[in-house]
Protein backbone atom coordinates (compact mmCIF):
# COMPACT_ATOMS: atom_id res chain seq x y z
CA UNK A 1 0.00 0.00 0.00
CA UNK A 2 1.47 2.92 -0.83
CA UNK A 3 0.95 6.57 1.03
CA UNK A 4 2.25 9.88 0.02
CA UNK A 5 4.40 11.65 2.86
CA UNK A 6 5.24 15.57 2.43
CA UNK A 7 7.25 17.87 3.89
CA UNK A 8 7.04 22.16 4.43
CA UNK A 9 9.60 24.58 5.83
CA UNK A 10 12.37 22.94 8.10
CA UNK A 11 11.43 19.57 7.62
CA UNK A 12 11.49 19.71 3.66
CA UNK A 13 15.35 21.07 3.95
CA UNK A 14 16.07 18.90 6.71
CA UNK A 15 14.75 15.89 3.67
CA UNK A 16 16.01 17.70 1.15
CA UNK A 17 12.71 16.45 -0.21
CA UNK A 18 8.83 18.50 -0.63
CA UNK A 19 7.27 14.68 -0.76
CA UNK A 20 8.06 10.78 -0.68
CA UNK A 21 6.34 8.00 -1.16
CA UNK A 22 6.10 5.11 1.03
CA UNK A 23 5.59 1.60 0.62
CA UNK A 24 3.68 0.22 3.72
CA UNK A 25 1.58 -3.24 4.83
CA UNK A 26 -1.71 -3.24 5.13
CA UNK A 27 -3.36 -2.31 8.49
CA UNK A 28 -0.34 -0.22 9.21
CA UNK A 29 -0.82 3.24 11.26
CA UNK A 30 0.02 6.32 10.56
CA UNK A 31 2.42 6.19 13.51
CA UNK A 32 4.42 3.22 11.29
CA UNK A 33 4.59 5.32 8.68
CA UNK A 34 5.78 8.70 10.86
CA UNK A 35 8.54 6.17 12.16
CA UNK A 36 9.74 4.89 9.32
CA UNK A 37 10.03 8.06 7.91
CA UNK A 38 12.24 9.26 11.38
CA UNK A 39 13.91 6.01 10.58
CA UNK A 40 15.27 6.76 6.95
CA UNK A 41 15.50 10.52 7.82
CA UNK A 42 17.08 10.92 11.27
CA UNK A 43 17.91 14.27 11.14
CA UNK A 44 14.10 15.24 11.84
CA UNK A 45 14.56 13.80 14.94
CA UNK A 46 15.94 17.26 16.50
CA UNK A 47 12.94 19.15 15.48
CA UNK A 48 9.58 19.01 16.99
CA UNK A 49 7.30 17.50 14.96
CA UNK A 50 4.07 17.44 13.70
CA UNK A 51 2.32 15.03 11.88
CA UNK A 52 -0.87 15.12 9.50
CA UNK A 53 -3.18 12.83 8.04
CA UNK A 54 -5.36 13.96 4.61
CA UNK A 55 -5.29 17.30 5.85
CA UNK A 56 -6.09 16.96 9.39
CA UNK A 57 -3.73 16.90 12.50
CA UNK A 58 -2.58 13.07 13.24
CA UNK A 59 -1.70 11.53 16.69
CA UNK A 60 -0.74 8.56 14.43
CA UNK A 61 -3.19 6.11 15.36
CA UNK A 62 -4.92 5.89 12.01
CA UNK A 63 -5.48 3.05 9.90
CA UNK A 64 -3.79 3.78 6.68
CA UNK A 65 -6.07 3.61 3.11
CA UNK A 66 -3.98 3.62 0.08
CA UNK A 67 -3.62 6.95 -1.78
CA UNK A 68 -3.36 8.67 1.89
CA UNK A 69 -1.68 11.87 2.21
CA UNK A 70 0.76 12.16 5.30
CA UNK A 71 2.52 14.94 6.36
CA UNK A 72 5.34 15.96 8.50
CA UNK A 73 5.90 19.33 9.39
CA UNK A 74 7.65 21.13 12.54
CA UNK A 75 5.60 23.48 14.93
CA UNK A 76 3.59 26.26 13.11
CA UNK A 77 5.04 29.63 12.90
CA UNK A 78 2.60 31.78 10.53
CA UNK A 79 1.13 35.04 11.81
CA UNK B 1 -5.79 32.97 -4.60
CA UNK B 2 -6.60 30.68 -3.28
CA UNK B 3 -9.98 31.56 -1.46
CA UNK B 4 -12.94 30.28 -0.05
CA UNK B 5 -16.31 31.28 1.63
CA UNK B 6 -18.38 29.80 4.43
CA UNK B 7 -21.92 29.63 3.74
CA UNK B 8 -24.88 28.60 5.39
CA UNK B 9 -22.95 29.08 8.80
CA UNK B 10 -25.82 29.97 11.75
CA UNK B 11 -25.69 33.94 12.50
CA UNK B 12 -27.71 36.38 14.34
CA UNK B 13 -26.35 38.30 11.46
CA UNK B 14 -27.79 38.13 8.36
CA UNK B 15 -25.85 39.47 5.07
CA UNK B 16 -22.50 37.19 6.05
CA UNK B 17 -19.45 37.57 4.27
CA UNK B 18 -16.93 35.79 5.62
CA UNK B 19 -13.58 34.62 3.67
CA UNK B 20 -10.20 33.03 4.69
CA UNK B 21 -7.72 33.31 2.03
CA UNK B 22 -4.08 32.82 1.25
CA UNK B 23 -1.94 34.52 -1.25
CA UNK B 24 0.93 36.09 -2.36
CA UNK B 25 -0.23 39.36 -3.03
CA UNK B 26 0.35 42.16 -0.41
CA UNK B 27 -2.12 43.01 1.42
CA UNK B 28 -4.57 46.08 2.50
CA UNK B 29 -5.57 45.93 5.78
CA UNK B 30 -7.89 48.73 5.54
CA UNK B 31 -9.65 47.08 2.72
CA UNK B 32 -9.37 43.67 3.81
CA UNK B 33 -11.36 45.46 6.60
CA UNK B 34 -13.80 47.21 4.58
CA UNK B 35 -14.95 43.62 3.29
CA UNK B 36 -16.25 42.24 6.87
CA UNK B 37 -18.75 45.29 7.01
CA UNK B 38 -22.52 44.13 7.24
CA UNK B 39 -24.90 47.09 7.88
CA UNK B 40 -26.07 45.81 11.68
CA UNK B 41 -22.12 46.56 12.48
CA UNK B 42 -20.88 49.87 13.93
CA UNK B 43 -17.15 48.45 14.74
CA UNK B 44 -14.18 46.47 13.55
CA UNK B 45 -11.14 45.41 15.04
CA UNK B 46 -8.13 44.38 13.06
CA UNK B 47 -5.13 43.00 13.98
CA UNK B 48 -2.19 43.52 10.95
CA UNK B 49 1.03 41.08 11.87
CA UNK B 50 3.77 42.39 9.18
CA UNK B 51 7.68 41.61 9.36
CA UNK B 52 9.77 43.34 12.32
CA UNK B 53 13.11 44.54 11.64
CA UNK B 54 14.52 43.58 15.01
CA UNK B 55 13.65 40.60 16.96
CA UNK B 56 16.15 40.34 20.21
CA UNK B 57 18.42 42.61 18.68
CA UNK B 58 18.63 40.39 15.66
CA UNK B 59 18.23 41.80 12.90
CA UNK B 60 16.18 40.69 10.29
CA UNK B 61 16.61 41.16 6.61
CA UNK B 62 13.59 39.46 5.04
CA UNK B 63 11.32 36.96 5.78
CA UNK B 64 9.68 33.79 3.80
CA UNK B 65 6.50 32.21 4.20
CA UNK B 66 5.21 28.82 3.32
CA UNK B 67 1.85 26.75 4.07
CA UNK B 68 0.36 23.33 3.28
CA UNK B 69 -2.38 25.58 2.03
CA UNK B 70 -4.95 23.11 1.55
CA UNK B 71 -4.78 22.51 4.90
CA UNK B 72 -4.13 25.84 6.12
CA UNK B 73 -7.46 26.59 4.86
CA UNK B 74 -8.95 24.19 6.40
CA UNK B 75 -7.66 25.05 9.78
CA UNK B 76 -8.59 28.74 8.79
CA UNK B 77 -12.03 27.56 8.33
CA UNK B 78 -12.35 25.54 11.62
CA UNK B 79 -11.06 28.75 13.37
CA UNK B 80 -13.80 30.72 12.58
CA UNK B 81 -16.73 28.35 13.20
CA UNK B 82 -14.88 28.05 16.72
CA UNK B 83 -15.12 31.70 16.92
CA UNK B 84 -18.52 32.04 16.30
CA UNK B 85 -19.35 29.46 18.99
CA UNK B 86 -17.47 31.54 21.55
CA UNK B 87 -18.52 35.13 20.10
CA UNK B 88 -21.26 37.62 19.07
CA UNK B 89 -19.78 38.42 15.78
CA UNK B 90 -21.00 39.05 12.62
CA UNK B 91 -18.22 38.60 10.12
CA UNK B 92 -14.61 37.38 10.01
CA UNK B 93 -12.18 37.70 7.71
CA UNK B 94 -8.75 36.26 7.83
CA UNK B 95 -5.76 36.61 4.97
CA UNK B 96 -2.45 35.02 5.17
CA UNK B 97 0.36 36.05 2.94
CA UNK B 98 3.09 33.59 1.66
CA UNK B 99 6.72 34.13 0.18
CA UNK B 100 8.90 36.62 0.66
CA UNK B 101 7.89 39.75 2.44
CA UNK B 102 10.09 42.94 3.15
CA UNK B 103 10.18 44.62 6.47
CA UNK B 104 7.17 46.29 7.09
CA UNK B 105 5.24 44.08 4.87
CA UNK B 106 2.10 42.40 6.28
CA UNK B 107 1.72 38.99 6.72
CA UNK B 108 -1.34 38.33 8.28
CA UNK B 109 -4.75 40.41 8.59
CA UNK B 110 -7.64 39.03 11.11
CA UNK B 111 -10.91 41.51 10.48
CA UNK B 112 -13.86 40.79 12.82
CA UNK B 113 -16.74 42.76 12.55
CA UNK B 114 -19.47 42.57 15.44
CA UNK B 115 -22.59 44.31 16.50
CA UNK B 116 -20.93 44.87 19.87
CA UNK B 117 -16.78 45.94 20.00
CA UNK B 118 -16.18 43.95 22.86
CA UNK B 119 -16.99 40.77 20.87
CA UNK B 120 -14.94 42.04 18.15
CA UNK B 121 -11.80 42.72 20.03
CA UNK B 122 -12.16 39.41 22.28
CA UNK B 123 -12.72 37.37 18.69
CA UNK B 124 -9.87 39.02 16.57
CA UNK B 125 -7.59 38.40 19.82
CA UNK B 126 -7.79 34.91 20.36
CA UNK B 127 -7.96 34.05 15.94
CA UNK B 128 -4.45 35.48 15.75
CA UNK B 129 -3.52 33.50 18.60
CA UNK B 130 -5.10 30.35 17.38
CA UNK B 131 -4.18 31.17 14.12
CA UNK B 132 -0.61 30.99 15.70
CA UNK B 133 -0.80 27.86 17.09
CA UNK B 134 -2.63 25.26 14.60
CA UNK B 135 -2.76 27.00 11.37
CA UNK B 136 0.17 25.49 9.00
CA UNK B 137 2.27 28.03 7.44
CA UNK B 138 5.69 28.43 8.30
CA UNK B 139 7.60 31.33 8.76
CA UNK B 140 11.87 31.81 7.70
CA UNK B 141 13.91 34.50 9.12
CA UNK B 142 16.63 35.47 7.10
CA UNK B 143 19.38 37.82 8.63
CA UNK B 144 22.68 38.90 7.31
CA UNK B 145 24.89 35.87 8.53
CA UNK B 146 21.79 33.02 8.35
CA UNK B 147 18.33 32.18 8.26
CA UNK B 148 16.14 30.46 10.25
CA UNK B 149 12.37 28.20 9.94
CA UNK B 150 10.82 29.38 13.14
CA UNK B 151 9.26 27.26 15.05
CA UNK B 152 6.71 27.62 16.88
CA UNK B 153 5.04 25.85 20.23
CA UNK B 154 2.00 23.87 19.61
CA UNK B 155 -0.36 21.60 21.34
CA UNK B 156 -0.62 19.29 18.48
CA UNK B 157 3.56 17.78 19.58
CA UNK B 158 3.54 14.37 19.45
CA UNK B 159 7.00 13.61 19.81
CA UNK C 1 -6.94 69.45 9.36
CA UNK C 2 -5.71 69.84 12.94
CA UNK C 3 -2.87 67.60 13.81
CA UNK C 4 -0.98 67.34 16.95
CA UNK C 5 1.63 65.33 17.47
CA UNK C 6 3.27 64.26 20.85
CA UNK C 7 7.22 64.96 21.41
CA UNK C 8 9.22 63.79 24.31
CA UNK C 9 7.11 61.10 25.95
CA UNK C 10 8.14 58.58 27.70
CA UNK C 11 8.48 55.27 26.45
CA UNK C 12 10.87 52.18 26.14
CA UNK C 13 10.21 52.22 22.70
CA UNK C 14 12.22 54.66 20.35
CA UNK C 15 11.15 55.95 17.07
CA UNK C 16 7.62 57.62 18.59
CA UNK C 17 5.37 58.61 16.41
CA UNK C 18 1.99 59.40 17.55
CA UNK C 19 -0.52 61.51 16.38
CA UNK C 20 -4.08 62.40 17.28
CA UNK C 21 -6.15 64.20 14.97
CA UNK C 22 -9.67 65.62 13.70
CA UNK C 23 -10.14 66.03 10.29
CA UNK C 24 -12.97 66.16 7.22
CA UNK C 25 -11.41 64.40 5.26
CA UNK C 26 -12.33 60.65 4.53
CA UNK C 27 -10.63 58.14 6.87
CA UNK C 28 -8.36 55.13 5.60
CA UNK C 29 -8.06 52.81 8.43
CA UNK C 30 -5.12 51.08 6.87
CA UNK C 31 -3.33 53.84 6.01
CA UNK C 32 -3.51 55.42 9.03
CA UNK C 33 -2.18 51.97 10.85
CA UNK C 34 0.84 52.32 8.91
CA UNK C 35 1.62 55.32 10.47
CA UNK C 36 2.26 54.25 13.71
CA UNK C 37 4.60 51.20 12.94
CA UNK C 38 7.73 51.65 14.99
CA UNK C 39 10.74 48.65 14.22
CA UNK C 40 10.68 46.58 16.92
CA UNK C 41 6.68 46.02 16.90
CA UNK C 42 5.40 43.09 14.59
CA UNK C 43 1.79 43.81 15.30
CA UNK C 44 -0.97 46.98 15.13
CA UNK C 45 -4.53 46.68 16.61
CA UNK C 46 -7.06 49.01 14.70
CA UNK C 47 -10.40 49.33 15.37
CA UNK C 48 -12.29 51.33 12.73
CA UNK C 49 -15.60 52.68 13.63
CA UNK C 50 -18.18 53.92 10.97
CA UNK C 51 -21.48 54.36 10.32
CA UNK C 52 -24.41 52.03 10.71
CA UNK C 53 -26.99 51.92 8.76
CA UNK C 54 -29.29 50.48 11.39
CA UNK C 55 -29.61 50.91 15.19
CA UNK C 56 -32.82 48.94 16.42
CA UNK C 57 -34.77 48.30 13.48
CA UNK C 58 -34.32 52.48 12.71
CA UNK C 59 -32.36 53.27 9.90
CA UNK C 60 -29.72 56.01 9.70
CA UNK C 61 -29.34 57.67 6.17
CA UNK C 62 -26.65 59.63 7.16
CA UNK C 63 -24.75 61.34 10.42
CA UNK C 64 -23.09 65.11 11.26
CA UNK C 65 -20.11 65.16 13.52
CA UNK C 66 -19.09 67.90 15.33
CA UNK C 67 -16.59 68.48 18.08
CA UNK C 68 -15.81 71.19 20.31
CA UNK C 69 -12.03 70.89 18.41
CA UNK C 70 -9.92 71.85 20.61
CA UNK C 71 -10.85 70.93 23.80
CA UNK C 72 -11.13 67.07 22.10
CA UNK C 73 -8.08 67.71 20.70
CA UNK C 74 -6.45 68.21 24.49
CA UNK C 75 -8.83 64.96 25.72
CA UNK C 76 -7.28 62.85 23.01
CA UNK C 77 -3.50 64.09 24.20
CA UNK C 78 -4.56 62.99 27.58
CA UNK C 79 -5.86 59.73 26.42
CA UNK C 80 -3.07 58.41 24.88
CA UNK C 81 -0.95 59.99 28.07
CA UNK C 82 -2.93 57.28 29.96
CA UNK C 83 -2.77 54.66 27.51
CA UNK C 84 0.44 55.13 28.03
CA UNK C 85 0.85 55.02 31.77
CA UNK C 86 -1.63 51.51 31.41
CA UNK C 87 -0.51 49.62 28.54
CA UNK C 88 3.42 48.74 27.18
CA UNK C 89 2.34 50.13 24.12
CA UNK C 90 4.70 51.56 21.28
CA UNK C 91 2.82 54.03 19.01
CA UNK C 92 -1.03 54.92 18.90
CA UNK C 93 -2.81 56.67 16.16
CA UNK C 94 -6.38 58.17 16.59
CA UNK C 95 -8.06 60.24 13.89
CA UNK C 96 -11.86 61.51 13.98
CA UNK C 97 -13.25 62.69 11.03
CA UNK C 98 -16.03 65.32 11.54
CA UNK C 99 -18.91 66.59 9.24
CA UNK C 100 -21.44 64.45 6.97
CA UNK C 101 -20.59 61.18 6.69
CA UNK C 102 -22.65 58.44 4.93
CA UNK C 103 -23.34 54.90 5.65
CA UNK C 104 -20.32 52.99 5.79
CA UNK C 105 -17.84 55.56 5.91
CA UNK C 106 -15.04 55.25 8.71
CA UNK C 107 -16.08 58.06 11.39
CA UNK C 108 -13.07 57.14 13.65
CA UNK C 109 -9.77 55.13 13.90
CA UNK C 110 -7.89 54.11 16.53
CA UNK C 111 -4.65 52.30 15.81
CA UNK C 112 -1.88 50.91 18.07
CA UNK C 113 1.36 49.16 17.92
CA UNK C 114 3.28 47.49 20.21
CA UNK C 115 5.64 44.98 21.15
CA UNK C 116 3.08 42.26 22.30
CA UNK C 117 -0.06 41.73 20.52
CA UNK C 118 -1.93 41.32 23.76
CA UNK C 119 -1.04 45.52 24.74
CA UNK C 120 -2.38 46.24 21.69
CA UNK C 121 -5.54 44.88 21.94
CA UNK C 122 -6.39 46.61 25.36
CA UNK C 123 -5.31 49.90 24.94
CA UNK C 124 -6.87 50.00 21.75
CA UNK C 125 -9.88 48.46 23.23
CA UNK C 126 -9.54 50.90 26.21
CA UNK C 127 -9.03 54.20 23.85
CA UNK C 128 -12.05 53.60 21.96
CA UNK C 129 -13.90 53.33 25.05
CA UNK C 130 -12.60 56.17 26.54
CA UNK C 131 -12.38 58.40 23.44
CA UNK C 132 -16.29 57.72 23.62
CA UNK C 133 -16.71 58.95 27.10
CA UNK C 134 -14.28 61.92 27.25
CA UNK C 135 -13.60 63.20 23.92
CA UNK C 136 -16.07 66.61 23.27
CA UNK C 137 -17.31 65.22 19.93
CA UNK C 138 -21.28 64.39 19.20
CA UNK C 139 -22.84 63.39 16.24
CA UNK C 140 -26.39 63.82 14.64
CA UNK C 141 -28.31 61.08 13.39
CA UNK C 142 -30.65 61.69 10.49
CA UNK C 143 -33.66 59.59 9.53
CA UNK C 144 -36.45 59.31 6.76
CA UNK C 145 -38.11 61.50 9.64
CA UNK C 146 -35.72 63.49 11.61
CA UNK C 147 -33.48 63.63 13.48
CA UNK C 148 -31.25 63.42 16.75
CA UNK C 149 -28.11 64.71 18.30
CA UNK C 150 -27.03 61.61 20.20
CA UNK C 151 -26.15 61.89 23.64
CA UNK C 152 -23.97 59.55 25.58
CA UNK C 153 -23.73 58.72 28.86
CA UNK C 154 -20.71 60.39 30.80
CA UNK C 155 -19.17 60.63 34.65
CA UNK C 156 -18.80 64.23 33.84
CA UNK C 157 -22.42 65.11 33.75
CA UNK C 158 -23.20 67.57 37.41
CA UNK C 159 -26.49 67.55 36.30
CA UNK D 1 -16.45 90.49 33.93
CA UNK D 2 -16.92 89.23 30.52
CA UNK D 3 -16.83 85.37 29.74
CA UNK D 4 -17.55 83.53 26.36
CA UNK D 5 -19.66 80.57 26.69
CA UNK D 6 -19.71 78.23 23.74
CA UNK D 7 -22.63 75.93 22.72
CA UNK D 8 -22.26 72.65 20.26
CA UNK D 9 -24.47 70.11 18.74
CA UNK D 10 -27.87 69.84 21.14
CA UNK D 11 -27.54 72.91 23.40
CA UNK D 12 -26.23 75.00 20.00
CA UNK D 13 -29.63 73.84 18.53
CA UNK D 14 -31.37 74.50 21.71
CA UNK D 15 -30.04 78.06 22.34
CA UNK D 16 -30.25 78.58 18.70
CA UNK D 17 -26.54 80.11 19.11
CA UNK D 18 -23.13 79.01 18.65
CA UNK D 19 -21.67 81.39 21.46
CA UNK D 20 -22.37 83.76 23.74
CA UNK D 21 -21.30 86.33 26.00
CA UNK D 22 -22.01 86.76 29.89
CA UNK D 23 -21.43 89.43 31.97
CA UNK D 24 -20.70 88.49 35.62
CA UNK D 25 -19.49 90.34 38.98
CA UNK D 26 -15.80 89.49 40.10
CA UNK D 27 -15.81 86.77 42.65
CA UNK D 28 -18.02 84.52 40.50
CA UNK D 29 -17.66 80.88 39.73
CA UNK D 30 -17.85 78.89 36.66
CA UNK D 31 -21.15 77.41 38.52
CA UNK D 32 -22.92 80.54 38.90
CA UNK D 33 -21.95 81.03 34.77
CA UNK D 34 -23.44 77.86 33.99
CA UNK D 35 -27.09 78.85 36.07
CA UNK D 36 -27.33 81.56 34.70
CA UNK D 37 -27.02 80.32 31.16
CA UNK D 38 -29.38 77.42 32.01
CA UNK D 39 -31.73 80.47 33.50
CA UNK D 40 -31.83 81.97 30.37
CA UNK D 41 -31.97 79.17 28.15
CA UNK D 42 -34.37 77.11 30.06
CA UNK D 43 -35.21 74.55 27.35
CA UNK D 44 -30.94 73.63 28.38
CA UNK D 45 -32.55 71.51 31.35
CA UNK D 46 -33.81 68.91 29.69
CA UNK D 47 -30.84 67.53 28.36
CA UNK D 48 -27.89 65.83 30.60
CA UNK D 49 -24.86 68.68 30.78
CA UNK D 50 -21.80 68.98 30.56
CA UNK D 51 -19.03 71.92 31.30
CA UNK D 52 -16.15 72.99 30.39
CA UNK D 53 -13.90 75.89 31.11
CA UNK D 54 -11.03 76.98 28.95
CA UNK D 55 -11.08 73.67 27.31
CA UNK D 56 -11.08 71.30 30.36
CA UNK D 57 -14.24 69.72 32.16
CA UNK D 58 -15.12 71.41 35.21
CA UNK D 59 -17.54 71.06 37.72
CA UNK D 60 -18.31 74.36 38.64
CA UNK D 61 -16.49 75.56 41.84
CA UNK D 62 -13.37 77.19 39.90
CA UNK D 63 -13.62 81.64 39.91
CA UNK D 64 -13.92 82.85 36.37
CA UNK D 65 -11.56 85.58 35.17
CA UNK D 66 -12.31 87.57 32.50
CA UNK D 67 -12.11 86.21 28.87
CA UNK D 68 -12.31 82.76 30.35
CA UNK D 69 -13.93 80.33 27.73
CA UNK D 70 -16.86 78.07 29.24
CA UNK D 71 -18.94 75.72 27.40
CA UNK D 72 -22.07 73.78 27.60
CA UNK D 73 -22.85 70.69 25.93
CA UNK D 74 -24.39 67.41 26.07
CA UNK D 75 -22.65 63.69 26.96
CA UNK D 76 -20.66 63.46 23.96
CA UNK D 77 -20.95 61.08 21.22
CA UNK D 78 -18.08 60.84 19.19
CA UNK D 79 -16.55 57.52 18.07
Amino acid sequence: MKVQVLFFGATAEATGKREIEVNMENGAKTGDVFQRVIANFPQLQKHTLLFALNQEYSKGNETIKNGDELAIFTAVSGG
Amino acid sequence: MSEKKIENRKSKIEDRRDFFEITTDALDAGAIARRVVPKTCGAIVTLDGFVRQFTKKRETLYLEYEAYEPMALKEMEKLIAQAYEQFEIANVGVVHRLGKMEIGETSVVISVAAPHRRSAFEACEWLIKELKRTVPIWKKEVYRDGETWIEGESQFAVN
